[in-house]
């Protein structure tokens, strides 16, 4: 059979054959759940943050393609020991370059992952009862993209409410 | 300008001869004819990136619906909607009016509400109204029309009220060609807390319309009628009340996710994004496409010269029809507040034996009351025969057209 | 038998390559591809014959028309329903389904009423059930499919009661390909006085349906799954209750007649004969006439014989499926059981890259839920990859198939 | 101009121009109205019936196209002296050859005069409150196809009704 390049490149591949911080994180301090509208993956990113907001470990779970357990180890990686301010900064866009790039197609399950990043940062402020300048009090675009288990859940009762209403 | 003896030869149609003359086609309000480009358009999509759309992983899904969105992108392009998520793409006006019955209608309409239609409405502007306040209880207000075939805009202003929840009114009449002035329509509706539909089925594919101008709520209008193929066509809606509004059709794409609840025994639901949202099952993604390429080709050529190329053409029919003594032109005369269609009768003939013996001579003209009873019983005519033209249309057309009148006139 | 290579030569898309690689489109359940005959049939209908329908008096309207009613006819013949007024023209399946439950539904289904949908069921015949039993208050009552894909007929014959009013369910799972026996279940419900709705959107294409010997009460289909354009379909009702319902889309040519009365100040309306009352506004003309080119193709071949046809070819994919190591084929493996749809995953890579994958080497496959959420929560799986065949396809696809599997095991 | 032979043959033209029996009639024993559900013309049908049950003269009444005027013309002369049983026998095939053929889209016109002639005859027989053995009790393929204006108001209401009672 004639050797095509593939749709991946070999760092996603390398990525998704040896992804970093795979799995459950017991003494997390924040966890969050992200969907994929697109392809109705879900992934869960865990963090655990210290006092001066640096996050010291993340891990995540993914039931998600190849493009997504990339994404997700590289940004594992790339937010250990960073200050949730500037974890926050992190784009969609800087990830898939991190990654080498990604097919079009592939392009939400990088959004998703910064997604999930995103609800876990802004979940930690709002268990805490703080928000920081810096954190918008509009969604980012990843959040949008990415949306929680329940947030759909409500979506969904408040849309059959109105239908049940009528 | 544009040159329709050049785009005369885009249409395959054009060639045909009836009876053996040389095919004329007036019947452009009930549908046009479709350029090669847009049949090219058909053949290229089905020969080369056919597939379903939404975003399947495989290439030829990939591109047909990246054809497809493109396709809704220029068709807000088209008529100055802010993008895709306001162009919901249906089957043509009748779909569109329907839709906006079905979905806004039902869950916003109850008893002591009142919908204003015009009495000049196509019957597709008609009877959903008429059907769904039976259901729903609400009251259908008609606007009057006068004589001379124009609105009567007093009576409207007399009627709107804050009872008033929709106006629904033609941009152009199907059967008289007259142009309402939709902008002040809106105007004084939004004035009332009302919204407006504008049937935009004849004037989108003759007129420049501008959505964002005019500052109307909904806007139909039908691919068939402007080079595109049947079984497409438009309701555009502003984005904050497609949000808000209930979902049409059930099915495949214009939901999230359906899941089952064991427990509680049904399924859950969650719509899909706009325009999706009110997008069920799979669409007429050829038809999309071929729309767009309709579209391309008229801008192309440019709006305001569609419009010019027609009013010529109207304007010297008019003249010419005024020489045939039979002949009565109905409704407006005057170009200014007018578009391309021309309905008139011939003194001692049926409208269908208009119609008949014009074919014989291979010119097609529509008889009939169009779809438009109400309008004809304003003007006291049981039926009409209507010309109406298109940017391939010429003024040697209508020169045999009155030719053949005149030989008509003796029968 | 038909001859696949011969056919092959008349659907142009196949000549395409992908990434250098020839096309193999195993995404057929999604949509089919369309022979030159049915592209041609379109091409020609827009160069000699558009017009808009319904018998204007003049030749390309009595010409469009009598084309469009043909292919009513024709759609008639191929399920053996009694003639053209019990076929009326849609966009598709969804339509269809939407069609009954707003004219039917709506009209005859009231709290205590309850309605059986199985959980095999595509979203288009759940979704349009769950939106009405919210505004009309009957349940939706949801008959199990086991573990092994088959319907649960004993929790069907357990779950229908004096209640049922219909009973919709599809004639074969487009994502596992069983086929169930409509038959029976239509017998059962008109035991107790049940209609009987079948989706037969991955039936029709596939396997010889007669109407008249399941007797079925509603069928629905698509066009753009039979080798027809996107944005006709069809629904079959039995003429009665056809004619016992209430109209569904309100518009032109789907009345007789609208006149203001000027004293109660409201329009009246008369219905247009079957199939035309539920034909709202300017059909799809067009897709019609491309259905029954499809119809025609598919007639010449034989049904009988495109069966036969993808059941050897299911028959050698599953066999050659078993091979691959890290494949898991979905449901049941039996071709006396199923058509010729193959879900399947790869051990530890998602559906979707399985499906990359495969187009990365030019092969079409579909991944996801294909819009059968509920009976991949049966299945226990969050999504599958999908092949699926038609008359274009051949054992050396499927070969290749293998070969590049075997490649993805790998990654 | 090129001469074209018309859609109309010659027989059809000169009736049409010069009809027979065109006008209302004062002393009709019975007259009918018919609809055409295809073009929306209507036409009436006055008949005078004698005790012999034999038509003594026939009129109509058109605001329809030349082959609906020239077909009623025709009907009316053929139906003179003719007795009611044999009068119903005409159908609008037989009407149709009478006239020397009519284009196809023209067929309907000719099914509209015959209509009508068919719905003053069981008119006349309704009103006596005799129903003759001849008489089907179904309705001719003409009558279905020509509707009496109270009957097109009358589906018109029912079928308001039961949209008004949901
Ligand atoms: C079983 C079944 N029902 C319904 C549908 C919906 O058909 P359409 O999208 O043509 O309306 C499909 C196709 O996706 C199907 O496979
Ligand atoms: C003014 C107007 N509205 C609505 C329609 C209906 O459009 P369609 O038949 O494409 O649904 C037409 C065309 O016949 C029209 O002219
Ligand atoms: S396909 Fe779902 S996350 Fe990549
Ligand atoms: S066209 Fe109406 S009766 Fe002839």
């Amino acid at each position: 059979m004639s050797r095509m390049p593939l749709p991946y490149n070999p760092k996603v591949l390398e990525l998704f054959r040896n992804p970093k911080n795979l799995g459950k994180m017991e003494d997390a301090t924040v966890t969050a759940v992200a969907g994929n509208p697109a392809c109705g993956d879900m992934i869960t990113f865990y963090l655990k943050i210290n006092e001066q907001e640096v996050i010291e470990k993340a891990s995540f779970e993914s039931y998600g393609c190849a493009a997504n357990i990339a994404t997700s180890s590289i940004v594992t990686e790339m937010i250990k020991g960073v200050k949730l301010e500037d974890a926050w900064k992190i784009s969609w866009k800087s990830v898939r370059e991190a990654v080498g790039g990604l097919p079009s197609i592939k392009f939400h399950c990088g959004v998703l992952a910064v997604g999930a990043l995103h609800r876990a940062i802004r979940k930690y402020y709002k268990n805490k009862g703080v928000s920081p300048s810096w954190l918008p009090e509009g969604l980012s675009f990843e959040e949008k993209q990415a949306l929680e288990e329940e947030e759909l859940a409500k979506i969904l009762e408040k849309r059959l409410k109105t239908a049940e209403g009528k | 300008m544009l040159d329709p003896y050049k785009i005369r030869e885009d249409f395959p149609i054009l060639k045909r001869k009836i009876n053996n003359y040389p095919i004329i086609y007036f019947d452009n309000a009930a549908t046009s004819q479709k350029p090669k480009q847009v049949i090219e358009a058909i053949k290229n999509f089905y020969e080369n990136h056919n597939a379903n759309v939404h975003r399947a992983v495989h290439t030829l899904s990939q591109e047909a619906s990246e054809l497809y969105e493109e396709a809704h992108e220029e068709a807000a392009r088209f008529i100055n909607a802010k993008g895709m998520e306001e162009i919901i793409f249906v089957r043509g006006t009748t779909e569109a009016i329907n839709l906006v019955a079905y979905s806004w209608g039902c869950h916003n309409l109850t008893k002591d509400d009142e919908v204003i239609v015009s009495l000049m409405e196509h019957h597709s502007n008609i009877v959903p109204w008429e059907l769904l306040s039976r259901v729903r209880g609400f009251n259908v207000v008609y606007v009057n029309v006068k004589k001379n075939g124009k609105l009567d805009y007093a009576d409207f202003e007399n009627k709107i009220s804050k009872k008033t929840k929709i106006v629904c009114v033609s941009h152009v009449s199907n059967m008289s060609g007259v142009i309402n002035d939709v902008k002040r329509i809106a105007k004084v509706a939004h004035e009332y807390n009302a919204l407006t539909l504008v049937d935009g089925a004849q004037s989108v594919p003759h007129l420049p319309v501008d959505v964002n101008d005019l500052d109307i709520d909904f806007l139909t209008f039908s691919g068939h009628k402007m080079l595109g193929p049947t079984g497409i066509g438009v309701l555009y809606g502003k984005r904050e009340i497609l949000e808000s509004m209930e979902p049409f059709q059930g099915g495949g794409e214009m939901i999230r996710e359906v899941s089952f609840n064991a427990t509680k025994k049904r399924c859950s639901i969650a719509w899909n994004i706009l325009p999706w949202k009110f997008e069920a099952g799979t669409p007429n993604v050829c038809g999309g496409i071929g729309l767009m390429e309709a579209i391309k080709y008229l801008k192309r050529i440019g709006m305001e010269n569609v419009k010019a190329h027609e009013e010529i053409l109207t304007k010297y029919a008019i003249q010419k029809m005024a020489e045939c003594k039979k002949v009565e032109i109905y409704g407006p005369k005057d170009t200014s507040v007018k578009c391309g269609i021309i309905p008139f009768g011939v003194e001692g003939l049926s409208s269908h034996d208009v119609a008949l013996f014009l074919d014989n001579y291979g010119i097609m003209v529509r008889s009939g009351f169009h779809c438009a009873q109400p309008l004809h019983e304003i003007f006291g005519l049981k039926s009409s025969a209507r010309i109406s033209f298109y940017v391939y249309n010429i003024r040697e057309e209508i020169d045999r057209f009155i030719e053949v009148l005149k030989e008509i006139e003796q029968i």
